[in-house]
């Protein structure tokens, strides 16, 4: 992707917390790449990093996260840097964020009307009116009726589809270039999903900025996103385009999921499942192998060995794996284990080098 | 005969109409008078001339002049119709006597009066010439109450205020050094006793045998706590009165500090081992404790029952106190009628309940005879040592602080006399 | 992050329980073992009073009262702390005081704990009804002042130590059916709860099993509040004279009787209020410590 | 093959304050009629605040409907004791975090059951063990507490401790939707073998269509504590009768290359339930809502078939066959 | 909402109505006060006199129905020892009480919240264990050691304060830290604990993800949800203040119900010690109600459903 219709590009990413004496560190070298219209879709299961990698994006860690970086870059501004003040020049200007839990995402105590003036006048000399009318038009915008009335409302008398189209709209006010949305409709019923969703994508093809879409359900992948990153363990294990990674995955990682997940009409009932054995380590101390081994069906002294690097495959994709790049050596059998095994698999787990710090 | 030439404060002239309204409204059983010994004997008083009366008696009664000291204040005329009406139980009403702000005679009128607060007191300009007491001579006296003694040594150590009794005696030598104040310790007419329940009253109890009241009246060192703990201006209390008091014989049996005779008696009455009784006190508890290490060193082991006024004066009104460690100020009354006949009458209070010392108190209290009167006295008196129904223990003492430029003549009546003090 | 796993991770053969592991929390807290050093002496003080003074802290000598404590000037090692106005030696009192201050303390958080348990979980078990009687009850008891209340029955019955006992076991349960009822409700929500009753657990055994022992955390860390409050309130109390009575003596009525020395005597009042303050320090050490290990956000 | 399980005409009625004082009732289930074959699965399935919750929780007993009666083998569920009731159905709860007592260890979670009854001997503890191995537990997590587990595990332990009275009926609540994906299709796999071995019967709830379209036999549709559509699940999978069926289907996002947005979802949000729509109470989001429907409420059609639903305007029916005829 | 403030006035009414009943209970413990009200060297005949004075010799629920009959005409009785309405005579403690109290709350809240805001704003930093520590060892003082030290320090030997009474705002400085002090702790607690828990929420971060300025998102988005809960202790605690005061009035002989409760206890003055406990009673539900409706103008959530 050229450089002119990069938004964000991000090199080197980690983020260390201490914790309990001991260093835990849940975002490992993660490079990422978002372009002027562009959906980027971070999928990863729960504990693999993808939060936290976007909150060290929004610059909002909390104060005892070490956060590190080759580069971090806003439209070719570097923000490795940036001063808290710039930060907070660049956070509901520049870049808009989009949370995952629309009841709690927005102060209980104030109008919404209220709540978006005040974002919209800390970032544009603006009027009060005019702000007000901006903000009305917004909720127009994003499919919500009767938007005067909302604007005095307190959000909990919005249901929760309503709540994420304000901040939807909250998102937009001062015409962000990126929005990074967290798991934006996790917490919506099914039937809101595909609104919210679609509301997201048209907003964003009409606007042309770029999406940063963090979640771990891959079918909302399947639906909206341009380009895939694949995270587990605080690494990204994959990339390369939405079709491609769906139809093809290259990661073992990719690969399970995909292999786990049941679909109507494709998988039969009662058709016993592929599965990933064991859980997700702990992110803690320097990497010794690779960081999917413990739960890998093609693993290989190789693997246990030394960490495994990034490395191009085929058609600009990205894997940090040893297989074939070509995507052979693949057996969607090996996905499919019976059940004792499961059990051996935790409770060997335990046996399994951790790596130490 | 009553002075002439005397005012009130409100400007009126005091005669013998005020007198005898006063009187007989206090002797009038509903006026709510505390206390009503003082009273009792008015049958009514009469109007002999502007300044004379005559008050009829129900019955002789010798102490008439030292209760009449004690009585009340005397009133204007028509001074109690300004009592408030309140309500009275059953919907009915009655009047607040004591309400009345009070319009008296004296050398100090009250200029403000908050209740339970602060008195203010102004001289009196009108004070009669000639009266005894003199004229006062400092202008304003302000009584402030001050709950905690700890506060009160404070204020006065601080210049906060100029004058207070009641100080700890412990306190005293130190309060002195401070160069400020004067320190002074009087003995007052408050007596502290015990009060066994020889009349059986809670029972048939150890306290009913003569020897046990004896060994406890023998166990108790009553000198060390007079000097050590009481302190200056205390001593011991020999017989059931105030020495002061008319017809106070102290010249009756005494019960050394003799722990092993105690012992001895004790073991005599059955009880060798001793035995362990409830003990009532509600004042100075400090003193109550020394009293009762002197009882466990003999063996009788107590179980205290530190009480407020309030909630032991219902049990010694219900015959529930075998050992009542308690006090008495016969209100400064300088007769003996005033305390020994109250506890030996047959009241609520007494708990010796001998017939034989009760016809002697009430004869004398009644007999104008003074000599016929003393004998009696000392007979009930004796009666009462040698049967030990009461163990008196000490007479209080009370310890004064005040500015060093106040000379403030103390005196042993338990009253602070402000007249008579002046700056230097 | 993931700490959740890790014994699963160790595969240790031993589990710990979750008390096991707050408790292993507490050993490592600075705060416990300041605290709780402090507690465990003056427990031993109380426990050992006898060995470690040759007085009895009742018994007077008149005649030798007010003797300075050692470090003052006329002060013996005859008397290390001193004698207070009846002679009695001052060390000796405040070893038994620790005994009276401790136990009374102990002995009323069991009543007023028991009491305000027993409310809390049944109002936030059965919530409607209950609920509402006894909030009113909790309401009703805020309303009264508790030293008021407790100086309005001391002196008008007397202030025996059972009494007191009594009195402020049946004044100080408030927090414990507030804290309790919260934490029930909480847990009434939980699926386990629902879970007991769906496998056809007895009231009693949900009400023992599955809801008493996931409320002892909050339950610890309020009786160590009401210990401390429960010492405070009879010092109070003693210290208006409606306290602990002689021949018992408690730290709060060592303070009331020294406080007439407050001005000349200053150690006197500095002794046992010093002890006070410590106890109740440590008390409040272990229970912030306690707070910490059993709430998860405590170390936030 | 007689039905198990039968409610009829179930209603469940819950008062709710709203802010400052007044109660309002909030109807959770209206007249919900439901039967169970012996050794079928039914998959229930709608969105948040539709009822299925409190549907468990009346089938568990653990509430008492409003009104209305719930037949356990013919019987109804007052007349078993609470221990009996216990021995015919059994939960399985949404999370697994919150559905074991942290106090307990993996042991005596499983083996309450067996002491509620009164039984605890060394018998109990064999079968505790050997449950254990069934549901795929390593024998050295027997003493562990449960936060020493991962979310799979203690899914685990939750369907061990269900299993170990040996019900007839076991109701999972949400059984899968708090783990992730990885680690859910092993609770599947699971549930489907037990189903298979003991010939359980099951009442699955779950928002999750594909979920539901793996274990299911049966499926049946709520909304507003209704059911609108119920039928064998291939038939619903393939032609749904209501609206509300259809746009849940048209929700599901498989993560296939190639895969869009569906086109379009019920517009207007979900209606309070403390005050539901008029007529048929999916009419405000329905893109088919005529007239009639904000008047009247549709009839149960298909009552005497497999496949009964409740619409005025229904999909994949010939018109001749449309209830409003 | 008037649907609530009528249920919340039933219930007030109702928990005064049975505080009354316990409050006469307690009184009459006892027994009948008529002995210790005749006071020394009044004989059986005396006591009975009084008793029927005073109508002590009907049924206790007669008494009492008396009692609250009066107190609904407004009539609290009359202290037989003041000789005055106990009316009037609270007239004359009650403000000094209540000024005692919200000098004490002012003095407690200066201190606390912005202790705990800072606290919480550095979890784990020194100024957090300092606040900490302050906390701890400000609960282990007892208050009338607390009070005694302060007029040993101030009173006496700097002689910078007036040492007893409450004639200028100048006698109310120590009595206010003394009563005051003892409320900080929890206050700061609360503060700092409801503070973490905000900051860490959604709304916060939101505020934050969209640039607000700090001390916006500290105190319009923080500290408003903070200071709810804080609300409600504060009404408390001022409750507890009204009650709690009787050990600090009587140290300063500040003359507020407190000194007068513990003076009517002494002078068995039960009218006054009833209504005493009545009027506290009857403030601490006014004032819960009071931190009700504040927090309901503060949230929302709880004014508009």
């Amino acid at each position: 992707m050229p450089n002119d219709t990069q938004i964000l590009n991000v090199q080197g990413l980690s983020v260390q917390i201490p914790v309990h004496g001991s260093m835990l560190r849940p975002v490992r070298d993660v490079n990422l790449e978002v372009g002027r219209g562009e959906t980027v879709a971070v999928v990863g299961e729960s504990g693999c990093g993808k939060s936290l990698t976007a909150l060290a994006i929004m610059g909002l860690l909390p104060r005892q996260a070490m956060v590190q970086s080759d580069a971090l870059r806003l439209n070719s501004e570097s923000l490795a840097q940036a001063s808290p003040k710039r930060w907070r020049q660049l956070r509901g200007d520049q870049i808009a964020m989009i949370f995952q839990d629309p009841m709690t995402a927005l102060d209980p105590c104030y109008r919404i009307g209220n709540q978006m003036c005040e974002i919209l006048q800390q970032h544009r000399k603006i009027s009060r009116t005019d702000a007000m009318a901006r903000s009305r038009d917004l909720l127009g915008k994003v499919g919500i009726p009767a938007p005067e009335e909302r604007l005095k409302q307190y959000p909990h008398q919005l249901s929760g589809g309503l709540r994420q189209r304000v901040m939807i709209a909250m998102a937009l006010l001062c015409e962000p270039e990126l929005i990074i949305a967290d798991e934006p409709t996790t917490a919506l019923d099914v039937t809101i999903q595909a609104q919210i969703l679609r509301l997201l994508r048209d907003i964003q093809q009409e606007t042309n900025i770029g999406l940063l879409l963090i979640t771990h359900d891959l079918g909302v992948v399947a639906g909206m996103a341009d380009r895939i990153v694949v995270m587990y363990g605080g690494q990204v294990v994959e990339v390369g385009t939405c079709d491609q990674v769906l139809a093809q995955p290259l990661h073992p990682y990719t690969e399970g999921l995909v292999r786990s997940i049941p679909v109507p009409g494709e998988t039969e009932q009662g058709e016993t499942l592929g599965y990933i054995p064991g859980i997700v380590p702990r992110q803690v101390g320097e990497l010794s192998a690779c960081g999917f081994v413990d739960r890998c069906p093609y693993a290989t002294d190789i693997c246990h060995a030394k960490s495994i690097p990034m490395r191009d495959a085929d058609n600009a994709r990205l894997m940090r794996c040893i297989l074939p790049t070509d995507g052979s050596a693949r057996d969607p059998a090996v996905w499919v284990l019976p059940d004792e095994t499961t059990a051996q698999g935790a409770a060997t787990h335990g046996s399994t080098p951790c790596p130490k710090f | 005969m009553l002075r002439e030439g005397v005012k009130f404060h409100d400007g009126t002239d005091f005669d013998a109409q005020d007198v005898a309204y006063t009187l007989n409204h206090v002797a009038d059983p509903d006026s709510d008078m505390k206390s009503r010994v003082l009273v009792d004997w008015i049958d009514n008083v009469e109007v002999v001339d502007s300044h004379k009366v005559r008050i009829h008696a129900k019955r002789p009664t010798p102490a008439a002049l030292q209760y009449l000291t004690g009585t009340s204040p005397i009133y204007p005329s028509g001074h109690y119709e300004d009592a408030p009406v309140v309500p009275g139980s059953d919907g009915a009403e009655r009047r607040d006597w004591g309400a009345v702000q009070p319009v008296c005679t004296g050398p100090y009128k009250l200029a403000d009066y908050v209740a339970g607060e602060s008195l203010t007191l102004e001289a009196n300009p009108d004070y009669f010439d000639g009266s005894p007491k003199g004229k006062p001579s400092i202008g304003t006296l302000v009584y402030k109450t001050i709950k905690d003694p700890e506060t009160q040594v404070a204020e006065v150590v601080t210049g906060g205020v100029d004058w207070i009794w009641g100080v700890p005696p412990e306190n005293a030598e130190m309060l002195a050094s401070m160069g400020n104040l004067t320190v002074v310790s009087a003995p007052t007419m408050r007596m502290s006793f015990l009060s066994l329940d020889a009349a059986g009253r809670t029972g048939e109890t150890p306290m009913t045998d003569l020897k046990v009241r004896q060994a406890i009246a023998h166990a108790i060192n009553r000198e060390a706590i007079a000097e050590n703990l009481v302190g200056d201006g205390s001593m011991v209390q020999k017989s059931m009165c105030a020495p002061v008091q008319f017809g106070c014989d102290t010249d009756v049996k005494q019960y050394a500090y003799d722990p092993e005779k105690a012992k001895a008696l004790l073991a005599e009455a059955g009880y060798p081992d001793g035995f362990s009784v409830p003990f009532h006190a509600y004042r100075d508890r400090a003193y109550s404790e020394a009293v009762l290490n002197d009882l466990r060193a003999v063996g009788i082991e107590t179980d205290l029952q530190f009480l407020q006024w309030r909630a032991l004066r219902p049990k010694i009104v219900d015959d529930q106190v075998q050992i009542g460690h308690l006090t008495f100020g016969s209100n400064g009354i300088l007769d003996v009628s005033a305390s020994t006949s109250y506890y030996f009458e047959g009241s609520s209070d007494d708990y010796a309940r001998d017939e034989e010392v009760k016809a002697w108190l009430e004869e004398a209290d009644r007999t104008t005879d003074q000599e016929r009167r003393k004998e009696l006295y000392s007979k009930a008196l004796n009666k009462i040592a040698d049967q030990a129904y009461y163990i008196p223990l000490f007479m209080y003492g009370r310890t004064y602080a005040f500015n060093k430029d106040l000379d403030y003549p103390v005196t042993p009546d338990e009253m602070a006399h402000f007249y008579l003090a002046k700056w230097k | 992050m993931n700490n959740m796993t890790t014994s699963a991770q160790d595969g240790a053969p031993v589990s710990l329980s979750p008390g096991r592991i707050a408790l292993r929390r507490a050993f490592r807290h600075g705060g416990f073992w300041i605290g709780g050093t402090i507690i465990l002496a003056i427990i031993l003080i109380a426990i050992f009073a006898p060995l470690l003074t040759p007085y009895d802290p009742s018994v007077q000598s008149l005649s030798k009262g007010f003797v300075p404590p050692v470090w003052a000037k006329d002060g013996s090692w005859l008397h290390p702390l001193g004698t207070d106005n009846l002679g009695r030696d001052y060390l000796a009192r405040l070893l038994y005081g620790a005994r009276i201050s401790l136990g009374l303390a102990l002995l009323t958080v069991i009543i007023s704990g028991t009491i305000g348990t027993a409310m809390g979980i049944t109002a936030g078990y059965w919530g409607g009804w209950p609920d509402m009687i006894i909030n009113f009850f909790i309401t009703v008891r805020l309303t009264l002042p508790v030293v008021l209340v407790a100086l309005v029955v001391v002196a008008l019955i007397g202030s025996s130590l059972w009494l007191l006992i009594l009195v402020i076991g049946l004044l100080l349960w408030d927090r414990f059916a507030i804290v309790v009822r919260s934490a029930t409700q909480q847990l009434a929500q939980r699926e386990y709860i629902t879970s007991a009753r769906a496998i056809g657990s007895s009231t009693p055994r949900i009400l023992f099993r599955e809801i008493l022992p996931n409320i002892t955390g909050p339950l610890v860390v309020v009786a160590s509040i009401e210990i401390a409050h429960a010492i405070l309130l009879e010092a109070a109390l003693s210290f208006l004279g409606l306290g602990v009575q002689p021949p018992d003596v408690s730290w709060g009525l060592m303070v009331a009787e020294a406080k007439a020395q407050l001005l000349f005597r200053p150690w006197m009042i500095a002794i046992p209020g010093a002890a006070l303050v410590l106890l109740i320090f440590a008390i409040n050490l272990v229970g912030d410590a306690l707070r910490d290990v059993t709430t998860p956000e405590g170390k936030a | 093959m007689p039905e198990v399980l039968t409610m009829r005409d179930v209603t469940r009625d819950y008062s709710v304050g709203s802010g400052f004082g007044r109660k309002q009732t909030l109807r959770a289930l209206r007249g919900v009629n439901l039967g169970i074959e012996r050794g079928t699965t039914l998959g229930l399935v709608g969105e948040s605040g539709c009822g299925k919750s409190t549907l468990a929780k009346i089938l568990l007993g653990v509430e008492a409907p409003s009104s209305g009666e719930v037949l356990v083998d013919g019987q109804p569920i007052q007349s078993y004791d609470r221990i009996e009731r216990a021995g015919l159905i059994q939960p399985v709860f949404q999370d697994p975090y919150s559905s074991l007592n942290p106090r307990m260890t993996v042991e005596a979670i499983i083996a309450a059951p067996m002491h509620v009854r009164g039984e605890s001997g060394r018998k109990t503890q064999t079968r505790v063990r050997e449950l254990a191995g069934e549901v795929g537990l390593p024998g050295h997590l027997i003493t562990a507490y449960p936060s020493q587990l991962s979310g799979g595990q203690r899914q685990r332990v939750a369907i061990a401790r269900a299993l170990i009275g040996e019900p007839e009926i076991l109701i999972c609540d949400e059984p899968t939707s708090a783990l992730d994906v990885s680690v859910q299709s092993q609770i599947l796999n699971l549930l489907h073998n037990l189903k298979r071995q003991l010939n359980l019967t099951m009442i699955l709830i779950s928002h999750n269509l594909a979920v539901v379209h793996h274990l299911a036999d049966e499926v049946a549709v709520m909304y507003l504590g209704q059911i609108v559509e119920r039928g064998p699940s291939r038939e619903i999978f393939d032609a749904a009768r209501h609206p509300y069926s259809d746009a849940l289907l048209k929700a599901v996002l498989p993560p296939r290359a190639g895969v869009r947005l569906p086109k379009m979802g019920p517009e207007a949000d979900f209606p309070s339930p403390v005050n539901p729509p008029s007529g048929c109470t999916f009419h405000p989001r329905c893109p088919k809502a005529h007239a009639l429907c904000a008047e009247q409420m549709p009839k149960l059609s298909g009552a005497d078939t497999a496949h009964s639903y409740r619409c005025h305007f229904p999909n994949n029916v010939k018109d001749e066959e449309c209830p409003r005829v | 909402m008037l649907v609530y403030l009528s249920k919340r006035f039933l219930m007030t009414m109702l928990v005064i109505a049975v505080t009354s009943g316990i409050a006469f209970l307690l009184v009459h413990l006892s027994g009948d006060p008529a002995a210790a009200m005749a006071g020394e060297g009044a004989s059986e005949a005396d006591i009975e006199a009084v008793r029927a004075t005073y109508g002590f010799d009907r049924p206790l629920y007669v008494q009492y129905l008396d009692w609250v009959g009066r107190i609904l005409t407004g009539d609290l009785g009359r202290s037989t020892y003041l000789r005055a309405d106990v009316t009037d005579v609270l007239a004359r403690h009650v403000p000094v009480t209540a000024t005692l109290g919200l000098c004490a709350l002012t003095f407690a809240l200066a201190l606390s919240i912005p202790l705990g805001v800072i606290a919480a704003l550095r979890p784990n930093t020194l100024i957090d264990r300092f606040a900490l520590w302050v906390a701890v060892a400000g609960q282990a003082l007892p208050s009338f050691l607390f009070a005694l030290g302060l007029m040993y320090l101030f009173g006496v030997y700097f002689r910078l304060l007036p040492i007893s009474g409450n004639e200028t705002w100048w006698h109310f400085i120590m009595p206010s830290i003394a009563l005051g002090y003892y409320a900080t702790p929890a206050i700061m607690r609360l503060t700092r604990s409801g503070m973490l828990d905000v900051m860490q929420s959604d709304h916060v971060r939101t505020a934050r993800a969209y640039g607000l300025a700090p001390w916006r998102v500290v105190v319009r988005h923080g500290l408003r949800h903070a200071i709810i809960p804080v609300v409600s202790l504060a009404a408390v605690q001022l409750g507890f203040m009204l009650g709690g005061s009787i050990v600090i009035e009587t140290i300063f002989s500040l003359k507020g119900i407190g000194y007068l409760a513990w003076e009517s206890i002494q002078r068995a003055d039960i009218e006054v010690i009833q209504a005493i406990l009545l009027v506290i009673a009857a403030a601490y539900a006014v004032l819960t109600l009071l931190a009700d409706l504040l927090n309901a103008a503060l949230d929302p959530r709880i004014r508009i459903s």
